[in-house]
């Protein structure tokens, strides 16, 4: 990495000091949390595709698994302190599991991909048929198709009656996802995240230079799980419902598109491309015009056609070749490989 | 709930928020009506429909001079079959665009997603769907039919059709949980016996091992609250498999999107059905109505129940408005729950004050050459279901959707 | 006795519709390597072809078994040449792509025939086996998925166009060495696959309503097979369709339609956990 | 008497029908240097991958430095200071030479002791101009190079090079050779190799594998003197 640690870190703070302070005058405040929301859950798949090489067509599995888990627990508790620390531990229990049964039985790519998407679809199917009364967990109904409304939502820990919502809410989550993304920064710097790019890069070296490969993307595959379901519960928090839809095969392909549009391998991309494709779908709702999906469809198509690094990629190139910066010239190759993992 | 500290938190937010934001440049002197429904994505043959009667309804109480002399505009969203943006929408319309009134939602996990945001935010707020029944909320007016309205009245018909022995095929969520409960109870009631009871989430679109159950069972009816695209699918197989002629078939849900015009005559005659409206409904006011949409949008084959119903709910929200003199949400839900009422296309619809529902005429249908044949018409059914459980006269601060208990 | 009758005519017609809903898929994916998620797209272009077909007066087999495989493959074929073949060789971007077109197909679609259910009725009566009535037009869809597998059997050994595509799915490079070009043998397979994909979708079509987003109910179940089936076409297609129709009809009669379905995905699993080159790739290799 | 580092005891592997290796008995000492030779599918590749753990063999054991390794993952092999090499090279593409070493040494060493043994590494092998630059953009020789490096800088007491020299120039060679006689000093080194030129070069005592078994085990001039192997070779059977 180009800059060292601290100015890493100073950059990130000041840059996200002044998005924080500046983007409520030009979005409402609302709108912005679900934006830095789903920032959070394309992070999430990018640190596990971008850096691990692990394609996981089932992300929203985790993503509705930390929101499920937040809103069963919040209704149970009638708290919001422990379910939200529930709302991370079980998607990365959950993928430990997961990982460890796929990446011990040395599946790669296109069979990662189908046990992932398998898995969510099974996730999704069970969730939508638990309408019945006899699905009860503790105090919470299930739902089913309609989902689970009416929990209890963030408040102050200790104190369940100072609820944080409106824009308090919305601080929370952007700090919390500087937060994830310092740590994210820091992982990858750490041997562990150099390791992890390793393994992306080739498996069977890293096998045998003595790294318990499999291990190491169980874990990595967990973190990412961990980081999804803590944006699964500010989702809970910010919807106040949470419906089987998190789950669905439409939420994680709207993941792999924020990640391919905003540009995989690296940390930002992920976090631009949700955040951006997420606001431009919301501005869509407000004509008619054109089929939305229609939209979505031919953005992601042009993007793999003429733009396969992503959009964050191509603009540092392009601002590194105006300002003439001696900075490290950014691999196409390295973003195909990264891809094909 | 310390609602009090909620509210300060949250309204000096909304304020804030507002201050900071270019406000949506409205006239002076116009209402603002929100709304809110899926005009595009898989619920979008719903919603269109919807979103044209919503226009319609607008459109003729502004031609004739508007409401207090002033002229009702609309701010409309589409939600694209995505539950996250009935959120995002409802936050848009309550505290940017700060509208008078919110219609819409359409399937019932949209009205949770949005009702309590238009409860804290004080906007009046009408959900004109068919749907489970059993939302106590004083700030909420749902004008669609309930379970009970349609069953109590179709299941003694079709019993006495058929026989007593019955099989329910319900969609598997909320809604055909609850009306396969109601329906049970009615077959009872009526000194029938339910002999099976199947639940298909949403997607099943392969019923060929339910036909085989079902004739094992050898039932004398089947009662099918079946619900969306995937569901139709039984109705075809179900004709396919040439059972049609063997067993009838009763729905409360088929048709509502006007299902009955994609099935052949051969596969759909016959079927039983009760709801509030249906475009073969011989009436003066439906005739005026059908002429009016059809002047408005050239072809009335799209009209439908949930159409029909948010005509009805905005007509009874501008009766609202007209009585109190104003459209703040206290006053006008005063004027509501003195019972006003409505001549709509579908017949007379009155507010229930006790739940906010609907009373209104539900009349028994067969399907016959893919349009709905009114049988019988049973005047003015009040909200029974909603009425065994909510009673926000005595206690205006409730907030729940209740399961009924039978 | 009548009701066993039914229960394995159920099975069998669970097992060809896999065969039915994957073979357009598989096809693309043996020769080409290239996944293509707007598969079930393709099935639903099938369906509205077919319909369209029939409301213009068209009898309904030949909209079923010619027009709608020539549309939808022909749309195949501008697709490969628009975008696939930019991609050749990049599995994941192949599937992202078609990803994006299948989106792109749903827009026009409901721009087009709007998100109203249509559908047509089965053209083929009901009959009785004893004290049971049966869905005439399952053994329709037995006939047509048996038919196409002789036929897919028959040209790829039988005919010059079959051992260049048999010989392209062992080793891409040969078949150029010898003088056929990649680039060709790549366009005939995507119409093939498409019209596959077509086929699919119109003998299906009039057993479901049909909404412009019905294709996503059949691409996991598709890919699913496919990739349980691993690398030999025929087998790998046969034996896998077979496996999980079998499973998730034993689980939708003995308990529901939803725990066959589930049933089936939990299958998919164990099934790749333990054979994780799918079931040819460990017991057939090699063959076709 | 030198300690035994590796040893199989009648290790067969079976593909089928097909034994690809059969009932193999090796026995290496440390510090020696053994090449495995044989013609085109005379079971030393399998060999060799049963031996680092890419395959598990059918029937027999492996020991190394007396322990029973036998089926356990290349990454448990290697982590006991195995050093590993495979037929095509096998490195990280998009990373720098330097990142590729460093990768090897922090998994025995700590951040900083890591970029010290790749240092030393890189000079070592001369790679200190190519250094930061990713190996996507190196020759082939330069890419063997460095993944020897990646063995080396591990310090293994056991070397599994699998034909190390196949495809280089001959200035790459003498290189390899010095590389691997440096080896030598502190590991046992066994080399699948058909390269006899390369052989003659750099061996005392070669394995010969034919059909799957070991045909016979001698000092390099005696095998290459010896009629059988001469006839294995040109394919005559003898």
């Amino acid at each position: 990495m180009g800059r060292s640690a601290s100015q890493d870190v100073l950059i990130t703070l000041v840059v996200s000091a002044v998005l924080i302070w500046v983007m409520p005058l030009l979005i409402s405040t609302y709108t912005l949390t679900v934006l830095v929301i789903y920032g959070m859950l394309g992070l999430s798949l990018g640190l596990i595709w971008g850096f691990g090489g692990i394609l996981c067509f089932g992300q929203a599995a985790f993503f509705g698994l930390g929101a499920y888990t937040y809103a069963i627990a919040a209704i149970n508790i009638g708290e919001s302190t422990v379910p939200m620390i529930l709302a991370v531990l079980v998607p990365a229990v959950f993928a430990t599991l997961l990982g460890a049964m796929m990446f011990y039985g040395r599946l790669t790519d296109v069979y990662l991909g189908v046990i992932t998407l398998v898995v969510t679809l099974i996730l999704f199917k069970f969730v939508n048929s638990t309408a019945g009364p006899q699905y009860v967990i503790g105090k919470a109904r299930l739902g089913g198709f309609n989902g689970i409304p009416g929990f209890q939502t963030l408040n102050v820990p200790g104190d369940p009656d100072a609820y944080v919502w409106g824009d308090p809410f919305f601080y929370v989550c952007a700090v919390a996802l500087v937060i994830v993304f310092l740590l994210v920064t820091w992982l990858l710097r750490s041997s562990f995240g150099r390791i992890a790019v390793g393994i992306r890069e080739n498996e069977v070296r890293m096998g045998l230079m003595g790294y318990d490969v499999a291990a190491r993307k169980t874990v990595l595959f967990a973190v990412g799980a961990a980081i999804a379901g803590l944006a699964g519960a500010l989702f809970a928090n910010w919807g106040e419902i949470v419906t089987p839809n998190l789950f669905s095969l439409g939420q994680s392909a709207e993941i792999i598109i924020w990640c391919i549009v905003g540009g995989l391998g690296t940390r930002l991309g992920p976090i631009v491309g949700a955040a951006g494709l997420a606001y431009l779908k919301f501005m869509l709702g407000q004509q008619s015009m054109v089929d939305n999906t229609l939209i979505t469809g031919l953005i992601l198509v042009l993007f793999v056609l003429f733009l396969p690094r992503g959009l964050v990629p191509a603009i540092a190139s392009v601002l590194s070749s105006i300002f003439g910066r001696t900075k490290r010239r950014p691999n196409a190759s390295r973003t195909r490989r990264a891809r094909h993992g | 709930m310390s609602l009090n500290r909620r509210e300060l938190l949250g309204g000096a937010a909304a304020l804030g928020t507002a201050a900071m934001l270019p406000k949506a440049v409205m006239a002076a002197g116009t209402i603002q009506l929100g709304s809110i429904l899926d005009t595009s994505g898989i619920f979008d043959a719903y919603g269109k429909p919807m979103d044209q009667a919503m226009r319609l309804a607008v459109k003729e109480i502004n031609d004739a001079g508007g409401l207090l002399g002033k002229q009702v505009e609309v701010a409309a969203y589409d939600t694209q079959s995505d539950m996250a943006l009935y959120s995002q929408y409802a936050q848009q319309l309550t505290r940017q665009d700060r509208v008078d009134v919110v219609h819409g939602g359409i399937l019932s996990a949209s009205r949770e997603a949005i009702r309590q945001t238009m409860r804290k935010t004080k906007t009046l707020y009408f959900y004109n769907v068919q749907y489970e029944g059993g939302v106590c909320d004083r700030n909420l007016f749902a004008t669609g039919v309930t379970p009970a309205q349609q069953v109590e009245v179709l299941v003694p018909y079709a019993m006495k059709k058929s026989g007593p022995k019955v099989h329910i095929l319900a969609a598997d969520y909320n809604y055909g949980q609850i009306t396969a409960r109601w329906i049970q109870k009615f077959v009872e009631d009526n000194g029938g016996e339910v002999v099976a009871t199947d639940f298909f989430p949403l997607d099943v679109s392969d019923f060929g091992s339910t036909i085989t159950k079902v004739q094992q069972t050898a039932p004398d009816l089947i009662v099918a609250p079946l619900v969306g695209g995937a569901h139709l699918s039984f109705f075809r197989q179900w004709a396919a498999a040439g059972m049609k002629d063997k067993i009838p078939l009763a729905s409360t849900t088929m048709g509502v999107g006007n299902e009955h015009k994609v099935l052949t005559p051969e596969e759909g005659n016959g079927i039983m059905v009760a709801y509030n409206y249906s475009q073969e409904l011989e009436t003066a006011a439906n005739t005026t109505f059908k002429e009016k949409w059809q002047a408005e949008y050239g072809d009335t084959t799209a009209i439908h129940e949930l159409a029909v119903s948010t005509y009805q709910g905005i007509m009874l929200w501008a009766e609202g408005v007209r009585k109190a003199g104003s459209v703040e949400r206290d006053a006008v839900i005063e004027a509501l729950e003195t019972g006003i009422s409505i001549d709509g296309p579908a017949g007379k619809v009155t507010i229930d004050p006790q739940t906010h529902h609907a009373t209104v005429d539900v009349h028994i249908m067969e399907f016959d050459n893919q349009g709905m044949t009114v049988i019988e018409t049973l005047p003015q059914r009040a909200p029974i279901d909603t009425q065994a459980v909510c009673d926000l006269q005595t206690n205006p601060d409730d907030n729940t959707q209740y399961e009924i208990e039978i | 006795m009548d009701l066993s009758f039914v229960i394995l005519i159920e099975m069998l017609y669970a097992v060809a519709s896999l065969v039915l809903i994957s073979a357009g898929l598989a096809v693309v994916f043996g020769m080409m390597k290239v996944i293509n998620l707007a598969h079930g797209e393709f099935m639903m272009m099938g369906g509205y072809a077919t319909i369209t077909a029939v409301g213009l007066g068209v009898n309904v087999f030949v909209a079923m078994l010619v027009i709608a495989p020539i549309v939808v493959g022909l749309i195949g074929l501008i697709v490969e040449r628009l975008v696939i073949r930019h991609l050749y060789g990049r599995l994941v971007d192949t599937m992202l792509a078609t990803w994006g077109l299948s989106l792109v197909f749903i827009g026009i679609a409901t721009m087009i025939f709007g998100n109203t259910t249509t559908g047509i009725s089965t053209p083929i009566p009901g009959f009785a086996v004893g004290d049971y009535q049966i869905n005439g037009y399952n053994f329709f869809i037995i006939v047509v998925s048996i038919a196409l597998v002789i036929a897919m059997f028959a040209v790829l050994r039988g005919t010059r166009a079959g051992l260049i595509a048999r010989g392209t799915m062992q080793r891409s490079d040969m078949a150029a060495a010898l003088g056929y070009s990649p680039d060709r043998i790549y366009m005939m397979t995507f119409f093939c696959g498409s019209a596959l994909s077509g086929l699919a979708g119109a003998v299906l079509a009039p057993l479901v309503g049909l909404v412009p987003t019905s294709g996503g109910a059949y691409i996991a179940k598709a890919f699913i097979t496919v990739i349980a089936g691993g690398p030999s076409l025929i087998a790998g297609l046969v034996s896998s369709a077979t496996s999980f129709g079998l499973v998730s009809q034993i689980f939708t009669f003995a308990i529901s339609p939803v725990i066959g379905e589930v049933a089936l995905l939990i299958a998919a699993v164990i099934l790749l956990r333990m054979m994780p080159q799918g079931i040819t790739g460990r017991f057939f290799k090699g063959k076709m | 008497m030198a300690e035994t580092v590796l040893e199989t005891h009648g290790l067969t592997m079976r593909f089928g029908g097909v034994t690809a290796s059969d009932n193999v008995n090796f026995k290496l000492k440390a510090g020696e240097l053994r090449c495995l030779i044989g013609p085109n599918g005379a079971g030393k590749s399998t060999f060799f991958k049963c031996v680092t753990g890419l395959l598990t063999p059918t029937e027999g054991h492996v020991y190394m430095r007396g322990q029973d390794v036998t089926g356990w993952q290349p990454h448990q092999i290697a982590s006991l200071g195995v050093g590993i090499k495979t037929q095509t090279p096998n490195v990280m593409d998009a990373l720098s030479v330097h990142e590729n070493i460093w990768l090897a040494a922090r998994r025995f060493h700590n951040v900083s002791e890591a970029h010290g043994r790749a240092d030393e590494i890189i000079d070592r092998l001369a790679l200190g101009p190519i250094a930061r630059t990713e190996l996507g953009q190196l020759a082939h020789g330069e890419r063997q190079r460095v993944e020897l490096g990646i063995v080396a800088v591990a310090d293994p007491w056991l070397v599994l090079l699998d034909e190390p020299a196949a495809g280089m120039s001959a200035q790459d060679v003498d290189r390899m050779t010095e590389i691997i006689h440096e080896l030598t000093r502190s590991a046992a080194v066994v080399i699948v190799e058909h390269d006899m030129q390369f052989i003659r070069s750099i061996a005392e005592t070669v394995t010969v594998f034919h059909q799957g078994a070991v045909l016979i085990e001698d000092h390099v001039d005696r095998v290459m003197s010896d009629p059988h192997v001469r006839a294995v070779y040109l394919g005559k059977n003898s």
